[in-house]
């Protein structure tokens, strides 16, 4: 048991705490907040499995730019008063069996594929390689990524609109 | 540090994730529920690449690619649901359906 | 190991891909908001981009050439068909032309992709800028709920996709077909984990495809999205996930399709039956070709179920047939809503008497979708696709098919019916139409002559597409 | 030649469905009646006789990928078949010669007898069975646009019902044909030779319900009964010869060994429906209703025949179907006028005595009846017999006892039909006359139709011998496989 | 006047006629001399008129058309301002060409085509006046009881066919007369169906008297020259194809000895003059059944000959009665000794005849069968000797009880207090008066029994004696015997059971094939419509349920796949 697993675990702990709280939050601000702290911890899971630099887009895109954006929708979509626990629609207990059972379904599939492998951690993945490897071998998806950032944009920006003009 | 760990976690996140789109009532936070769900992938492709030990990070790379996707996802995502909530005042998810 | 990038075929993407940008600047520095001026940049593009592919006939595999031409001359009829959209002024064209080409260059990229990752992002290329266009219609309360669902619902299924390529990555070690296929082949995997991942990651393609149980976007979709937006969603974007679906199951599977196969087979049959049983009581031409498409995929999905012992060919000429039909079906019925401002069915009562050149090649559409003579094209592919399947000995499937087709006629010919009907009340007269809606009824008689020729001489299609 | 004799018709009839605004109803039904007479002559011509396999050959590329090709021809099988097609189209072609017909009738009309005309002279399976559809569409508009014009709804129904069923049938029928071709790597039905039994068991499937055999049949009662008298009379006289044809041709024909297998199937199938007919005609009140029933007991005979397997058979089931669109015809004729007269098919709404009422109608009606009940020296006779006959002498495929049961219960289902034909006769033709503003005898066109089919019946009664001669004599070699189950 | 154009033509036929046949009269036995068509499988069926002529069908040719030609003379006064009489001289030709088809030819299927045409005839004719119910119900019994006879003559032809390779009646007698008579049995009980309809035989013999409403020249061609006498004709005829199955022959004699009776008591208590008759035909059609099942068809067709003579001169009469009184029922009758002579004496004549009286032909001709029936009795026949014995005294029974009411026909019609009337119009008259002469002409050259002459007259006196002494004393011949006159309620299947079964069964198939047969097509349409109906209702426009539906689908799908690989 390496402080680097102990480490791990109380990240992991940290993070599944935090997800439950943020799904089950009654307050939308909250469990937004909520989120901020599980994509952090995750962030943390990151840089112990050597992915440094994903770590970092990890903590910028989401900690810094997502998160905002989702609590000024929340702020701009303020409902007039919605009723207490009205948070959770009547779906709930099927979710919960469908989580449990994706969960489960996945966590099996995983012990069953992987059991008793091991990461042994020294394959850095630094900006440099990374980019290397994207400029190299991944061009192609990337270029394309590009024309996707942009046309969810235009899309962003088109769809906004329409809700305006009425 | 064993594979199965950030296996597990992923697992749990996206199970969590699941719920969060099939539980919440409000439209912003089922998109988080997705938000959750690619984190547990991300987890999962960095896990394996760190494992593979993969020289051209095929992991690493498909995980920023799904960081950037998400992002374009809710910014689309966010801008639909601000439209809706223009369009018919509710973004509770059992309301816009339900009247015509 | 190094991943091969094709730039060869990146070719008429990329064409496709300049050709958006150009349309929206045009229409940003010429703000004169005319359709055929932000129409025409988007028509040359694909134009080129046909031109391309074929100069690069050679170096392309045969059935990702026919795939990216029936994509490029799907979108074209769309773009041109388009024009009679043009009374939307709560519709901007620049935007309109410029998503749609965008997804198109990610329809002819999801067909040419060769790894999973290019697979992903082209994915998403089809698919965010075809939920904006679904969204597009300004101030219209049921786009912008259409949109919402689309959306919610392909991102969903993009969660699910990834997490199977994610386990498919650690099965592998590999993202590449080629490379997933060699590194199936000699894993010791037990089994089981390689279905798991290997069925998470089709999720998003029988998503986009609609079959059951992911069919139910479409309906929801189609009726909200702007007609034509419709028509593209139910032959470009489907006819790029087949493709995809092909190119995977063949490159990355192809030593174990048999066991997909059958799966494959179950859910084909499941998706035939549930779509035709929906169409049965729509009352609504949209609604009701948003259902026979599920059936549609139904068929083509059995054809994919059996293309890993019998090859592609049976899935491409009936993907090819039911592109054209379907395309002129709802380009007729584009017309038909911006003259009569409706497609109910009481609207269309009568509209192959009154308006022949509109209902004529609507009724046309029906009978080849049902496959059904004088539309004998229809026919022949339904012969087509059901050839392989007794071939490859699911006699039960192919038993499944005649009953569907038994069950597609009851509501094609229901909609055949009613355009021959006597109109009740006073008989709709049209008044000269505008020019742009010319261009469409053109656009739709093109068509129907397509139909025709294919029904005279058959070989013209089954000879030409691998 | 051929392709001159199915293009008339087809043509015309596409013309006067585009032009049938321009044309007047009488016109339109007069050019009909040319291009059948026209046909008519020329499939008359076309035959080279029995020794040559297939006359007036037309073989050209079609779908080439497919092995599918325009193979087009004259059979000693299909030769009668045609025949009668082509009379019965150019019969309904004069009966529309009226002012008041719509020249899309007509058209429809043409375009449902070229279509039988070319599933009768299709050599190419796929091409048999575009042909094959492509008549139902059209019967769909003519039962549900001029059917019964007193039951709206109903004759929608009738018709689409019957259509569903047809499709069905004729689904399975595809799926068959592609599983028989798919192995062979050809069409071209006289080539192959042999397939899986399961297609064998979907084709027959497909063609037992256009024939129609019990208990598949129950599409047929509603749509003759709501059909135009046109529609009935085709649907009656052609139609159902498609399914027996397709038996013969692509069942006992083509795959001999496995049609053995289910010969007596279709056998029983065939003598219940002969019974179960019967019966139901005994009950029946609706004219129209009653002659459907009868036609699913003929056909009921026909099955039988084609069942046994042997050249008797083969001559039977010919004949049967030939004599069958004769005297249905006339009999679908002849309660059409009464219906178009009364405004109703159903006998106690008719009335008694109308020997006294419409002489001549009332002669035509109970001579078709005559017929229709088999009596020697017309031609129904000549088919039962023929059947009876095959199945006594128990063809190559069928057990003794069963086919002697059969044979037994065939007899018992004439004596019926003898019953419910004498019934019909009792309540309609004799009596003491009710007189009804309606009546009015019969007008030239229609003396004219009924009398030619009631010609052609007495000589085909008379004279059977030109029609079984040619599935006899010495130069006559036997038209199955020999098979052995 | 155009009614005696259609004479003009039955006389033109019957010269015809008499020319071909009158050279054919020859002495009296069935020859056999034919060409044989030998092929193992018969040939498809063709209609070639082959004619060809025994001696006894020489006669009977000549009889059909002799009569037929009389009945059309009579017809023209007694129906002749019908206003359907022009379709109804042209059936009469039409039946007279099938009866000569039957007889005249060796085809078997022309033999059929004319056997089954002649029901159809007989159908329209006895349908004549179907203005009234009886009319088309005698029409609509006799036509079904004979057709479905007809039936077993189809069969019969079939088994013929099979057997002897050709459908040539002298080929398969060549045959059969050589020794290679086989499955006689089969053929031999189909054929008796065959005759045991046409000839109204028990247990098919309630069709004749029912037929009665028929206009009664049509009733004197049926019952003398044409339907019946077909039926007695084939018997004979095929009688080689049969002769060795002692089966048949003594089915044949039951049928017979059953017949005769219970058709002379029959007539014995009819109160109806024409009814009466009717069934003594009956009766007298069952004597020559049995002298064909004694293996001496001569006697049987000879008898034939006789009885259509005078049967159908008491028919004429009687109709000459009808046409004074207006009706058929003997009550009405009466006391016309005085008042219409002519029809008198010959009638007298007739019912001499029919009593089997010196010196008539009914005389002779009954007394060879009486000799053939004898023969047998002494075992020296086709018969088993009991069998024959039992026939044979069945046969003098009925001998009695035809004299008793031959005489007491006589008897009622004629005596009694005289009654005012005329006699019948010339060409009524004509033809009764030359069957009268006829009756006695024919038994030039019969065989003369002395024997039986001396018993036969004996018992015919006695029976004549004993009812003249019943009338003498109690003035009225009223036999009073309900089970005779509700005719041992034999009918009851044919006019009750059969139909009611026929018609509860047709209804419960219309039932079945409306509400059974069509479960599967009705079940699938209401089961696809249910289904639509849920998917509509499945198609909540609510994006959450269907998130739902696609992971269950996800879920289903990939456990699906795990257990499939």
């Amino acid at each position: 048991m390496t402080a680097t697993e102990i480490l791990f675990l109380v990240f992991a702990v940290l993070a599944v705490g935090t997800a439950l709280l943020a799904m089950t939050s009654r307050q939308l601000v909250h469990s937004a907040l909520w989120l901020v702290v599980t994509l952090g911890a995750i962030a943390g899971c990151f840089v112990l499995m050597t992915a440094e630099f994903v770590a970092w887009v990890q903590v910028l895109v989401y900690v810094g730019s997502i998160v905002v954006l989702v609590i000024f929708a929340l702020m701009m979509t303020r409902q007039p008063a919605a009723g207490p626990s009205a948070e959770v629609t009547g779906n709930r207990w099927t979710a919960a069996v469908l989580g449990l059972v994706t969960a489960g379904g996945l966590g099996a599939t995983v012990v069953a594929g992987f059991e008793g492998e091991r990461i042994k951690g020294d394959h850095i993945g630094t900006a440099g390689s990374l980019g290397e490897a994207i400029f190299n071998d991944w061009v192609l998806a990337f270029e394309v990524l590009s024309l996707v950032l942009l046309a969810a944009l235009i899309g962003a920006i088109v769809i906004s609109r329409a809700g305006s003009e009425r | 540090m064993p594979l199965l760990y950030p296996l597990i976690l992923a697992a749990v996140l996206f199970g969590i994730g699941v719920y969060g789109v099939l539980a919440r009532r409000n439209a912003v936070l089922m998109l988080l529920g997705v938000e959750l769900m690619l984190n547990a992938v991300n987890l999962n492709l960095v896990a394996f690449d760190a494992w593979l030990e993969d020289e051209i990070h095929t992991g690493q790379s498909l995980t920023l690619f799904t960081i950037a996707i998400a992002a374009a996802e809710i910014g689309l995502g966010l801008a639909i649901i601000l439209a809706l909530f223009r369009a018919v005042r509710t973004i509770d998810v059992d309301q816009v359906g339900a009247e015509s | 190991m190094n991943i091969p990038i094709d730039w060869a075929i990146a070719g008429p993407a990329t064409i496709v891909a300049a050709g958006a940008v150009i349309a929206l600047l045009v229409d940003a520095f010429f703000p004169r908001r005319t359709w055929l001026g932000s129409g025409l940049p988007s028509t040359a593009a694909l134009v080129a981009a046909g031109v391309e592919l074929f100069r690069l006939h050679d170096d392309v595999p045969e059935a990702t050439f026919a795939l990216s031409l029936i994509l490029l001359a799907g979108t074209l009829f769309v773009v041109v068909a388009s024009n009679v959209m043009n009374f939307e002024n709560s519709m901007p064209p620049g935007e309109y032309h410029f998503l749609m080409l965008s997804s198109a260059a990610g329809a002819v990229l999801m067909v040419s992709a060769r790894d999973v990752v290019t697979l992903l992002v082209a994915l998403e290329l089809l698919s965010l800028p075809s939920i904006a266009l679904v969204g597009l219609r300004q101030g219209d309360r049921r786009a912008i709920r259409s949109a919402w669902t689309f959306f919610l619902a392909s991102v969903v299924s993009t969660a699910i996709t990834l997490m199977g390529i994610s386990l498919l990555y650690g099965i592998t070690g590999t993202l590449e077909y080629q490379g997933i296929s060699d590194a199936l082949r000699e894993s010791d995997m037990p089994d089981s984990v390689v279905s798991v991942a290997v069925l998470l990651t089709v999720i998003g393609l029988l998503f986009k495809l609609g079959a059951v149980p992911f069919h139910m976007w479409i309906p929801d979709a189609y009726l909200g999205a702007p007609i034509l937006v419709a028509g593209f969603l139910s032959s470009v974007s489907k006819a790029a996930s087949l493709g995809a679906l092909l190119t995977f199951l063949g490159i990355a599977l192809g030593f174990s399709y048999d066991t997909w196969g059958t799966l494959l087979a179950v859910v084909a049959a499941v998706t035939m039956t549930i779509g035709n049983l929906g169409a049965l009581r729509q009352t609504n031409a949209v609604g009701m070709l948003a259902w026979s498409s599920v059936a549609q995929a139904g068929f083509l999905l059995a054809a994919v179920a059996v293309a890993g012992r019998l090859g592609l060919s049976a899935a491409l000429q009936y993907l090819a047939v039911y592109v054209l039909a379907n395309l002129v079906a709802f380009a007729a019925l584009a017309v038909v809503l911006r003259l009569r401002g409706s497609t109910a069915y009481d609207e269309l009562r009568g509209l192959a008497r009154t308006d022949p050149p509109t209902g004529i090649p609507l009724a046309l559409a029906a009978l080849t979708l049902a496959g059904f003579p004088p539309a004998v094209i229809g026919l022949v592919t339904k012969y087509v696709v059901i050839r392989p399947v007794v071939e490859a000995g699911e006699t039960w499937l192919a038993v499944v098919m005649a009953v569907n087709v038994m069950l597609g006629l009851a509501y094609y010919l229901r909609f055949v019916a009613v355009l021959f009907d006597r109109p009740e009340g006073e008989s709709y007269v049209s008044p000269s139409p505008p020019f742009s809606v010319r261009i469409a009824k053109g656009v739709v008689i093109l068509g129907a002559l397509g139909i025709v020729a294919l029904s005279a001489w058959p070989d013209l299609l089954l000879r030409n597409l691998p | 030649m051929i392709t001159t004799a199915l293009s008339i018709p087809f043509g015309l009839g596409l013309l006067l469905l585009v032009f049938r605004n321009t044309v007047s109803g009488r016109v339109a039904a007069l050019l009909g009646s040319a291009a059948m007479a026209a046909s008519l002559v020329l499939y008359a011509l076309v035959w080279e006789g029995r020794s040559v396999r297939v006359s007036g050959e037309v073989d050209t590329s079609w779908i080439e990928p497919l092995g599918a090709r325009l193979h087009l021809g004259v059979t000693y099988v299909s030769w009668p078949f045609l025949l009668m097609t082509a009379v019965l189209g150019l019969l309904c072609c004069v009966w529309l010669i009226a002012e008041d017909t719509s020249p899309a009738l007509v058209g429809l009309v043409l375009i449902i007898s070229a279509s039988a005309l070319g599933v009768f002279s299709s050599l190419d399976l796929l091409l048999f069975f575009v042909f094959f559809e492509l008549a139902l569409i059209p019967m769909w508009f003519v039962i549900a646009w001029w059917g019964d014009p007193h039951d709206p709804e109903g004759r929608r129904r009738a018709a689409t019902r019957f259509l569903l069923f047809t499709v069905t049938g004729s689904a399975l029928l595809l799926v068959g044909i592609v599983w028989v071709a798919s192995p062979f790597g050809s069409l071209q039905i006289l080539d192959i030779k042999g397939a899986a039994l399961g297609a064998a068991v979907l084709i027959v499937l497909g063609f037992a319900v256009k024939t129609p055999l019990v208990p598949l049949h129950t599409w047929l009662p509603d749509a003759h009964s709501k059909a135009p008298t046109v529609g009935s009379v085709l649907l009656a006289g052609v139609f159902l010869k498609l399914g027996t044809y397709g038996l013969i041709l692509l069942g006992a024909q083509m795959l001999p060994e496995e049609f053995a297998k289910i010969a007596p199937y279709v056998a029983t199938a065939g003598v219940v429906g002969i019974v179960w007919s019967a019966l139901a005609c005994y009950a029946q009140d609706d004219l129209k209703r009653l002659i459907a029933y009868s036609s699913i007991g003929h056909m009921g005979f026909v099955a039988l025949a084609i069942s046994t397997m042997s050249d008797v058979g083969l001559a039977a089931a010919v004949f049967g179907s030939v004599a069958h669109g004769l005297i249905t015809g006339l009999l679908f004729f002849a309660s059409g006028s009464i219906k178009d007269r009364l405004g109703t098919a159903s006998m106690a709404a008719i009335g008694r005595g109308l020997y006294a009422r419409t002489p001549w109608l009332a002669v035509a009606f109970v001579f078709g009846a005559v017929a229709s009940l088999g009596l020697p020296g017309l031609a129904g006779f000549w088919g039962e017999l023929l059947s009876l006959r095959a199945a006594y002498e128990v063809g190559d495929v069928l057990s003794k006892p069963g086919a002697w049961t059969l044979v037994g219960f065939a007899v018992l289902g004439i004596a019926l039909t003898t019953a419910y034909f004498v019934r019909a006769i009792r309540l309609i033709a004799q009596g003491e006359a009710v007189p009804h503003e309606g009546d009015r005898d019969l007008n030239r066109r229609e003396a004219l139709v009924m009398s030619v089919l009631a010609v052609g019946i007495v000589a085909l009664g008379v004279a059977p011998g030109p029609l079984v001669g040619l599935y006899d004599g010495p130069n006559f070699q036997g038209s199955y496989e020999a098979v052995t189950p | 006047m155009t009614k005696w154009a259609y004479s003009g033509i039955t006389a033109v036929l019957a010269v015809v006629v008499a020319i071909w046949a009158i050279p054919d009269l020859g002495d009296k036995y069935f020859g056999y001399f034919a060409p044989l068509n030998d092929g193992t499988s018969p040939p498809m069926p063709d209609l070639s008129p082959d004619l060809f002529l025994f001696p006894v069908s020489a006669q009977i040719v000549l009889l059909t058309v002799g009569v037929g030609l009389l009945v059309q003379i009579y017809s023209t006064a007694y129906l002749g301002h019908h206003p359907r009489y022009r379709s109804y001289a042209l059936i009469i030709i039409l039946f007279l060409l099938a009866m000569i088809a039957v007889v005249g030819t060796t085809n078997l299927w022309v033999l059929l085509v004319g056997w089954e045409v002649m029901g159809l005839c007989s159908y329209l004719l006895i349908g004549h006046e179907w203005e009234t119910a009886e009319a088309r119900a005698g029409a609509a019994k006799a036509f079904l009881m004979t057709r479905i006879a007809d039936l077993g003559l189809v069969l019969a032809i079939l088994v013929i066919g099979e057997t002897y390779g050709t459908y040539d009646l002298l080929g398969a007698e060549l045959v059969a007369s050589d020794g290679g008579a086989e499955n006689s049995t089969a053929i031999g009980l189909l054929v008796l169906v065959a005759v045991v309809g046409k000839s109204a035989q028990f247990p098919l013999h309630s069709w004749l008297p029912d037929a009665m409403p028929g206009p009664t020249p049509i009733t004197a061609l049926i019952h003398a020259a044409t339907m019946v006498a077909a039926g007695v004709y084939l018997a004979a005829r095929m009688f080689p194809l049969y002769r060795d199955s002692e089966l048949v022959l003594v089915a044949l004699a039951v049928i017979a000895g059953i017949t005769m009776l219970i058709g002379a008591l029959f007539a014995l208590v009819q109160a109806d003059l024409k009814r009466a008759l009717a069934w003594s035909t009956v009766s007298q059609l069952a004597l020559m059944f049995a002298a064909i099942s004694a293996g001496d068809p001569e006697a049987g067709t000879d008898h034939l000959i006789a009885h259509g003579a005078f049967k159908a001169l008491l028919f004429l009469g009687c109709g000459c009665l009808m046409h004074t009184v207006g009706s058929s029922a003997l009550s009405a009758m009466g006391g016309l000794r005085k008042a219409m002579p002519v029809t008198f004496v010959s009638m007298t004549i007739g019912f001499a005849a029919l009593a089997g009286l010196a010196p008539t032909v009914g005389f002779f001709t009954k007394d060879s069968v009486l000799e053939a029936l004898k023969h047998s009795a002494d075992g020296d026949g086709t018969l088993p000797a009991s069998v024959g014995q039992v026939l044979f005294y069945v046969a003098l029974a009925t001998t009695f009880v035809t004299a008793v009411y031959a005489a007491r026909l006589w008897l009622i019609a004629f005596f009694g207090e005289p009654k005012e009337g005329h006699e019948a119009p010339r060409a009524m008259l004509l033809p009764v008066v030359l069957l009268a002469v006829a009756t006695f002409a024919l038994s030039i050259g019969q065989p003369f029994h002395l024997g039986f002459g001396l018993v036969s007259t004996g018992i015919a006196v006695l029976a004549t004696a004993v009812v003249v002494y019943a009338w003498s004393n109690r003035g009225e011949l009223d036999i009073d015997a309900p089970l005779l006159t509700r005719e041992l309620d034999l009918d009851t299947p044919y006019t009750r059971w059969i139909p009611a079964i026929t018609r509860e069964a047709a209804r419960l198939v219309v039932v079945v094939d409306r509400d059974g047969v069509d479960a599967y097509s009705d079940g699938g349409a209401s089961g696809a419509q249910l289904t639509s109906r849920a998917l509509e209702i499945v198609q909540s426009r609510n994006v959450q349920r269907y998130a739902t539906v696609m992971t269950l689908g996800v879920i289903a799908l990939v456990v699906a796949g795990v257990i499939w690989t």
